[in-house]
């Protein structure tokens, strides 16, 4: 199901650099190019995968170099990018946004000799590859933590756009809260856009303003936190280590560690065994992990934080494990049954306990 | 102290020496900014200005994003020049890209295949009824309500982009498409046939150019083209003349939000073949200036159009051949602008020098009066041909 | 009950940084010139009042540090605009984009600093009495300053010789030379004022409501302020309704959200824009009221002749 | 001891040289006159002294003492005031407002409506100050400009043609007020191309000429033809009036009663009178009576009139817009040259395509070649001095582009022309010609309404006369059994009353 459907167009005459593919001696370094979605400076996502950037150059030293474009639109100009960064001579080209998988399918389709890597699409080629984080498994951890500091019953979640990811994050934060607190209210506010500090505090200060005490949010900035710590209440850093900027209000961060994806990766190309597949990390992984937990947070709280950690370290806990009933009151899980990738893939439904409804029903 | 002194008439000769003027300029100070950064000047230079035009395949990049420009800067022209601030292209493309993209779908949804001929002319023609009907609102809340033009078309465009983000997270959604917010990729049959094998620019282009033409002859050899221009010139004038100004309200909002409209269906059908909530980046806005840089004619719209286009491609070049920063090129972009449009000041102006004063006696009031100076005699003026 | 004071409070701080640029935008278009640049001061200055509070730890300079660019950026337009007579719209869009890309060079390594904290503010003894103290008296001074500024920009306008001088450039820059006013010195002061007043909103974003600096902060809130005088039909405290309305409508809309109405978010963020334009439409039918306080020489260039 | 003094001024603009080497003299006390045609030199040379233009050579003795005058503030701080030839007047705000801009002095507002009211007794110029400048009629704006010169005090006052918007009656006013300036002491320097104004009012008179000056006279004791001579160097063609000979009715107006537009125009009540082909019928009137309502009524522009209260050779018109009525053989001339009867920046060929169709082509293509063509010999025909077809309109001198709009009007070959001041603010000149234009187009049997506020040119031209007071138009009456002073009395609405019913009662007698 996930395979590409890459439509072939004429290879671009562009005259490839005829360096050998893997293993050639050290006198030409690997290009390796990353195609961001937003400035490196946002602090948030894009930083993160600019991280993972340099933990890559760090570890390759001269034997790769590295390149990126930052602010690259989703739209008819990613592909163009995509395709320069090809012609430049890059072998492998990580793209960072859902928006560019089907520009990146194309382009694929030119360079059978260069490696194409997208981040949280679904679509992949013989040269193209996915890759993704299991941020639920933070979420569901924070929501371990929330679902204990919440006083008034209702937490709360800054959505940006109702995709499954995001989706994901919001159940797996009740789910979460549900297990220390089974009558646990999530309230979700979405504000349309990844990246708008000041609106990220408006929909932060309106969850709080409806009674939620405890907030996450799926959006780049540390406003959420911000406007948590303005109004006495409680949330939690996102994508990375935010712990500064509220230090009353900040629980925890949920933070990604691209970079060891990114070494992977990379050695694939040097080694000559990159195939294409798909790879979800985790906290298993060490790619997601729940960090700087605060001292408010009691010590079994971070008790069960850390079981739930180990479980899924170990691959013996999936936070997605029936029976789970959507919001309007459907069995989507059945009991025992965890749940496989294709359904995380799909989900579509608030879990029970949130409340409202998901704007992207039809 | 230099002066600007007003021309008796515009300088034909200025008008196509000061894009060149800026340029030069532009150059310059970009070649400091580049030797400030530590970077080759001859290699930044050469990234926005020759590597864009590097190869069929860049050439027709650079056309490729130009067109969009080039289309709503067209329709932009005619409604500054009948005085009407349509600010909102931006959503007027917006929409097209829904109207002309919402039939490729259906189109997709038929499961039609096949005569290609028929199907593109019909998206493109629903992107322009889109584009219309969206320019039609601030039309009509102008003319009926009398509301400002400006602010009605700027507040559409956010509406126009959640009414997009709302069709495909919702109703357009692709169904296999695990919930994310794209709509299916339209039939092959709908997509906008490319102009030259291998590269993405699409017949689209040409149309553009066809476009051009037929604005060239609207604005100045039509009569209607005339009449609009009349209200815009002088309003009292064409009451005069009996030309009608709701008409020509409606004419301009039409045409431009008609352009905008195609452009957006053109960029659903070409180079995306799909809807996202990313179809523009910004062309609407992007076209104003364009607009002004061409000096609202159509030939001039064509070299600035291309001209913005090539800069917003050498950004991301720059960006990976050079690690320039993309703020960085925000801040080229927004220096070229700038010393274009001053540069155009020479058009109706000269330079004049005028040699610094002596102090003047003082008047016999006694007390010093304000703002005062003596004048030189015999007006020993030097004239500056260009900077 | 106590949603609603907060929901008022919540409003307040929203409208206050489009009120203070809208205001500035006023003053600018009082005296004739447009200035579509507004965006770009904003960014400019919201990053100098955060690097000034970063560094000082400073309110009063960060704010002084904001308004300080907010004029550097509206004397480069005032440069281009009065000093070259160069096209008002392309220039002040040229301006925005200007804005946007040095503010975010200049701002890389600022993002992601924290500020220092700051005790919340309140009224004394106001601040408690009940709904409205959390409703109106729980507010950066910034919020009442901003109320005051509306105040203080209508005294000066509608009350001041200087403000009537203003006024009469705005109105017919030709008459205003005949009689021997300085018109270009004159609308370069309105414009760096204004500068000034979007500096101090674009600090206020970074420095208090947001409080952070990220590429591209301002987020578009530029253009709600150039909005709103129109909207506002060059009236200061109709500007000030204008932003609280905007305001309110945004953060009505995520109370909607938040309460779990069924109708799409996507939907719902359309709201404050459709508000807008009926109540535009609402107020505009009057041409009198708009003729007469519309700068009759809005956007046009004037160049005295000798 | 003078009280100015010029010395050698001169001022070259790009295109002109606008003042060369121009020398002038005035006393205390004296009402000095500048006389010259249009383009001549005289306003340049009034903003020189009033500071607003900055010469290129020569000097300025002010009381005795040199000077150089660098803004209008500094020249009220010395005691020079002046009143532009065009209003520097702002419309949205209050009489009140616009004086108070136009004093140095640290009054009050409060206090500077004080003082108005008190100038406007003792000089008879009736101004409310509260009002806003777009509420007032010429007239009053005029009122308002002369309140702001006094209020500063001058001991020089310059104006620059103030009578051209004044009724004979206010114009006399006028001049008593002048006359009382001048005998505390109070210099003027006093424009106008009306050569019996200067000889009733001045003391002394300079003509300029091409920048020029070409002569110092006494106007109280030469003849115009003398003046005329000095000024464009020849005496103006006299016109040819011969006996009408009347046609059908062209238009007729019943009962055109009609609503103001604008919340500051004036109603117009119960119109009625006709024209017939043959005759040329002057309406007489203060600005700001009706009389721009009655034009857009009657053009087109104002399309709202009662049925069956216009007619065009039988045709109801009342409701059609100009092209309608321009296609049936109206043709009309505003009274407002740039911006209305002319596009300032676009060449006189495109301008020939606001009433001219000619040169539009199946589809609406415009034939360039016949556009250009036309306004060629647009230009030849009616002595334009123009720089071609392709000059901008804006680039021609106001007579030269009244002439050409004139002929652009007559060259339709109207069966009705309308004409609104058809030489305001025209040289001796030209004026003659245009007239002598309109003349010719009545002999060839062309009906033609004149509205005018020069009692002077309706007398020269009109077979009969109308006289518009507040929205109201009185009684026709044959040009040649009135008086100027018959029709400066109606002109404040005071006509037999009998005879208003019957609009058309005193008709051809
Ligand atoms: N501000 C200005 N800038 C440039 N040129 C000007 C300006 N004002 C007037 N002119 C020039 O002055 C001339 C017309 O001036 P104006 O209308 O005062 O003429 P005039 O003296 O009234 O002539 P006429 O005798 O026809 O009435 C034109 O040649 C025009 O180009
Ligand atoms: N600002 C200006 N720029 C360029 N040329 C000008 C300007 N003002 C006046 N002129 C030119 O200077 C000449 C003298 O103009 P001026 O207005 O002094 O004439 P005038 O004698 O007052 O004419 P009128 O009787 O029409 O008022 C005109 O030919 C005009 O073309
Ligand atoms: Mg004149
Ligand atoms: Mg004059």
């Amino acid at each position: 199901a996930l395979m590409g459907c890459g439509k072939k167009e004429e290879p671009a005459p562009a005259p490839a650099p005829a360096a050998a593919p893997a293993a050639a001696p050290a006198a030409e370094p690997l290009k390796a190019a990353w195609v961001y979605v937003g400035p490196v400076g946002d602090a948030g996502w894009t930083y993160a995968h600019d991280q993972g950037r340099k933990a890559v150059e760090a570890e390759y030293g001269d034997k790769v170099k590295t390149t990126f474009v930052e602010k690259v639109p989703e739209g008819a100009d990613a592909e163009r990018v995509i395709r320069d960064l090809a012609v430049q001579g890059n072998k492998i080209i990580f793209a960072t946004s859902f928006g560019y998988m089907e520009p990146m399918l194309k382009v694929a389709g030119e360079f059978p000799d260069v490696k194409f890597e997208h981040a949280t699409g679904y679509k992949t080629a013989p040269n193209m590859r996915i890759y993704d984080a299991k941020f639920y498994e933070d979420a569901y951890v924070a929501g371990i933590i929330a679902g204990t500091m919440s006083k008034s019953g209702t937490i709360g979640f800054v959505g940006s756009f109702p995709i499954p990811e995001v989706l994901r994050n919001i159940n797996a934060y009740t789910l979460g809260a549900q297990s220390v607190n089974p009558t646990i209210k999530t309230k979700v506010v979405w504000v349309s856009t990844w990246f708008d500090p000041p609106k990220e505090g408006e929909a932060a200060q309106s969850l709080i303003n409806g009674g939620a005490d405890v907030l996450l949010q799926n959006t780049d900035s540390s406003a959420v936190l911000q406007t948590a710590e303005k109004n006495g209440k409680y949330a939690f850093g996102w994508d990375s280590d935010m712990s500064a900027f509220a230090p009353k209000a900040h629980l925890a961060s949920c933070i990604v560690d691209w970079g060891g994806y990114y070494k992977k990766a990379v050695k694939d190309v040097i080694d000559g065994s990159w195939k294409t597949e798909r790879t979800v990390w985790g906290v298993k992984e060490g790619q997601n992990d729940l960090i700087k937990i605060a001292d408010v947070v009691p010590e079994d709280t971070k008790k069960k934080v850390d079981e739930a950690k180990a479980g899924m370290k170990a691959g013996t806990f999936e936070v997605f494990t029936g029976p789970i009933l959507a919001n309007d009151g459907k069995e989507v899980l059945a009991k025992g049954v965890a749940a496989d990738q294709a359904w995380k893939d799909k989900i579509d439904f608030y879990v029970k306990g949130v409340e409202g409804k998901i704007p992207s029903a039809k | 102290m230099l002066k600007l002194e007003a021309r008796a008439q515009p300088s034909q000769a200025m008008s196509l020496a000061s894009p060149l003027i800026a340029l030069a300029l532009t150059v310059l100070l970009a070649s400091l900014l580049f030797v400030a950064l530590g970077k080759d000047p001859l290699k930044g230079l050469g990234i926005f200005f020759l590597e864009p035009l590097n190869g069929m395949r860049s050439v027709s990049e650079v056309l490729l994003k130009a067109t969009p420009l080039i289309l709503c800067a067209l329709g932009l022209a005619v409604c500054y020049r009948s005085n009407v601030w349509n600010i909102g292209a931006e959503g007027q493309f917006l929409l097209g890209a829904i109207a002309g993209g919402g039939v490729a779908l259906w189109l997709t949804n038929l499961g039609v295949s096949g005569m290609r001929g028929l199907y593109s002319p019909l998206v493109l023609l629903a992107g322009v009824v889109g584009g219309m009907a969206w320019a039609a609102l601030t039309a009509m809340l102008r003319d009926r309500f009398n509301a400002s033009e400006i602010l009605v078309s700027l507040m559409l465009v956010y509406v126009a982009q959640q009414l997009l983000n709302y069709l495909v997270f919702v109703p357009w959604k692709d169904p296999g498409g695990f919930n994310f917010p794209q709509t299916k990729t339209f039939d092959a049959s709908t997509w906008l046939p490319t102009l030259l094998p291998g590269s993405r620019l699409h017949w689209g282009f040409v149309l553009a150019l066809v476009m051009v033409a037929l604005f060239w002859v609207f604005l100045f050899r039509s009569w209607r083209g005339y009449q609009l221009q009349v209200g815009g010139l002088a309003p009292a004038a064409a009451r005069y003349a009996g030309f009608s100004a709701r008409a020509s309200l409606w004419t301009a909002l039409l045409m431009s939000g008609g352009m905008a409209g195609l452009a957006g269906a053109m960029e659903a059908a070409g180079p995306l073949r799909q809807l996202t909530p990313h179809v523009s980046t910004g062309y609407g806005f992007t076209a104003i200036i364009v607009c002004f840089v061409g000096r609202l004619h159509p030939l001039g719209i064509v070299f600035s159009g291309v001209l913005l286009s090539m800069l917003l491609i050498g950004g991301e070049l720059g960006q990976s051949r050079l690690g320039l920063p993309n703020a960085l090129t925000g801040v080229f972009q927004g220096l070229l602008l700038f010393l274009l449009l001053a540069c155009d000041t020479l058009i109706h102006y000269r330079l004049k020098w005028t040699p610094p004063v002596a102090a003047a006696p003082l008047p016999p009031g006694g007390e010093p009066l304000a703002g005062r100076r003596s004048r030189t005699r015999g007006g020993h003026s030097v004239e500056e041909s260009a900077p | 009950m106590n949603e609603a004071a907060l929901l008022i409070a919540a409003t307040l701080a929203s409208g206050t940084p489009l009120a203070i640029a809208g205001l500035g935008l006023l003053l600018n278009e009082k005296a004739g010139v447009l200035n579509l640049g507004a965006e770009g001061m904003m960014l400019v200055a919201a990053i100098a009042g955060f690097a000034a509070a970063l560094y000082t730890g400073s309110d009063t300079l960060a704010f002084a540090a904001g308004a300080l660019a907010g004029m550097a950026m509206a004397a480069l337009f005032a440069l281009l605009v009065i000093g070259l007579n160069t096209n008002q719209y392309a220039t002040g869009l040229a301006l925005s984009l200007f804005g946007a890309g040095f503010s975010a060079f200049v701002g890389v390594d600022l993002v992601g600093k924290k500020l220092a904290d700051r005790a919340p503010f309140e009224v004394p003894l106001l601040a408690d009495i009940p709904f409205f103290g959390p409703a109106l008296f729980r507010q950066h001074p910034m919020v009442y300053l901003a109320i005051a500024a509306v105040a203080a920009l209508a005294w000066f306008l509608y009350r001041s010789r200087a403000g009537l001088v203003l006024r009469a450039v705005g109105e017919s820059p030709e008459s205003a030379h005949a009689l021997g006013y300085p018109v270009r010195t004159i609308r370069f002061a309105a414009v760096v004022a204004g500068g000034a007043l979007c500096g101090v909103a674009g600090a206020f974003l970074s420095v208090v409501y947001a409080p952070l600096w990220v590429e591209g902060l301002v987020a578009g809130r530029g253009w709600i302020a150039l909005a709103l005088t129109t909207f506002a039909t060059w009236r200061p405290a109709r500007v000030l309704l204008g932003a609280y309305l905007f305001g309110g409508v945004t953060m009505l809309q995520f109370a909607l959200q938040g309460a779990g109405v069924e109708v799409s978010s996507q939907l719902l963020s359309m709201l404050p824009y459709i508000a807008t334009i009926v109540v535009l439409a609402l107020i505009s039918r009057n041409p009198l009221w708009i003729r007469i306080n519309m700068p009759a020489s809005l956007g046009k260039p004037f160049h005295p002749g000798s | 001891m003078l009280r100015l003094e010029l010395l050698g001024i001169s001022k070259q603009y790009p295109a002109v040289k606008a003042n060369d080497g121009v020398s002038l003299r005035v006393a205390p006390g004296q009402i000095h006159a500048v006389l010259g045609e249009n383009g001549a030199g005289k306003s340049t040379l009034m903003k020189i002294i009033y500071g607003a233009v900055r010469p290129d050579a020569g000097e300025m003795v002010w009381d005795g003492r040199q000077v150089q005058i660098a803004s209008p503030a500094q020249a009220r701080q010395l005691g020079i005031s002046m009143v532009y030839q065009h209003f520097s007047l702002f419309d949205t705000l209050t009489a009140a407002e616009n004086v108070w801009l136009g004093l140095d002095k640290s009054l009050s507002l409060a206090e500077v409506t004080v003082r108005i009211v008190q100038v406007a007794k003792v000089y008879g110029l009736e101004v409310d100050p509260q009002r806003p400048v777009h509420s007032l009629s010429v007239g009053e704006r005029q009122r308002v400009e002369i309140v702001r010169a006094l209020l500063t005090d001058p001991k020089l006052l310059i104006l620059d043609e103030p009578t051209s918007v004044l009724t004979p009656q206010a114009v006399e006013t006028l001049f008593v007020t002048l006359r009382q300036l001048a005998e505390r002491g109070c210099s003027i320097l006093y424009i106008s191309h009306k050569l019996d104004e200067i000889r009733a009012l001045c003391h002394h008179c300079t003509v300029l000429r091409g920048g020029k000056v070409t002569g110092e006279v006494d106007p109280r004791t030469v003849g115009n033809a003398d003046l005329s001579r000095l000024m464009i160097g020849a005496e103006p063609p006299k016109l040819q009036h011969i006996q009408a000979r009347l046609g059908d009715v062209a238009l007729q107006v019943s009962g055109l009663t009609l609503a103001k537009q604008s919340p500051f125009g004036t109603d117009l009540k119960d119109i009625g009178f006709e024209v017939k082909a043959g005759e040329i019928v002057g309406v007489a009137g203060v600005s700001g009576n009706g009389q721009q309502e009655l034009m857009a009524a009657l053009s087109g522009e104002d399309p709202r009139a009662p049925l069956g209260a216009v007619k065009l050779f039988g045709h109801d018109i009342g409701r059609q817009p100009p092209r309608a009525r321009r296609a049936l053989g109206l043709h009309f001339v505003p009274e407002e040259r740039l911006g209305r009867g002319a596009v300032p920046t676009l060449s006189l060929a495109a301008n020939t395509l606001l009433t001219r169709t000619e040169a539009v082509g199946r589809g609406g293509w415009l034939h360039m070649a016949r556009v250009h063509r036309l306004a060629e010999s647009l230009i030849r025909t009616y002595n334009v001095k123009a720089g071609g077809p392709k000059a901008a309109a804006k680039s021609l001198s106001g007579g030269n582009l009244q002439k050409f709009i004139v002929g652009r009007e007559i060259d339709a070959r109207p069966k009705l022309l309308i004409v609104s001041q058809p030489t305001w603010g025209v040289d001796v000149g030209a004026a003659a010609q245009i007239r002598g234009a309109l003349l010719k187009l009545r002999d060839e049997g062309c009906a033609v309404l004149v509205v005018s506020e020069e009692l002077d040119e309706l007398f020269e031209i009109s077979d009969r006369l109308l006289v518009i007071a507040q929205g109201r138009l009185s009684p026709s009456v044959a040009t040649m059994r009135t008086t100027v002073e018959l029709i400066g009395e109606w002109m404040s609405g005071l006509w037999p009353k009998a005879d208003t019913a019957n609009g058309e009662a005193l008709h051809h007698a």
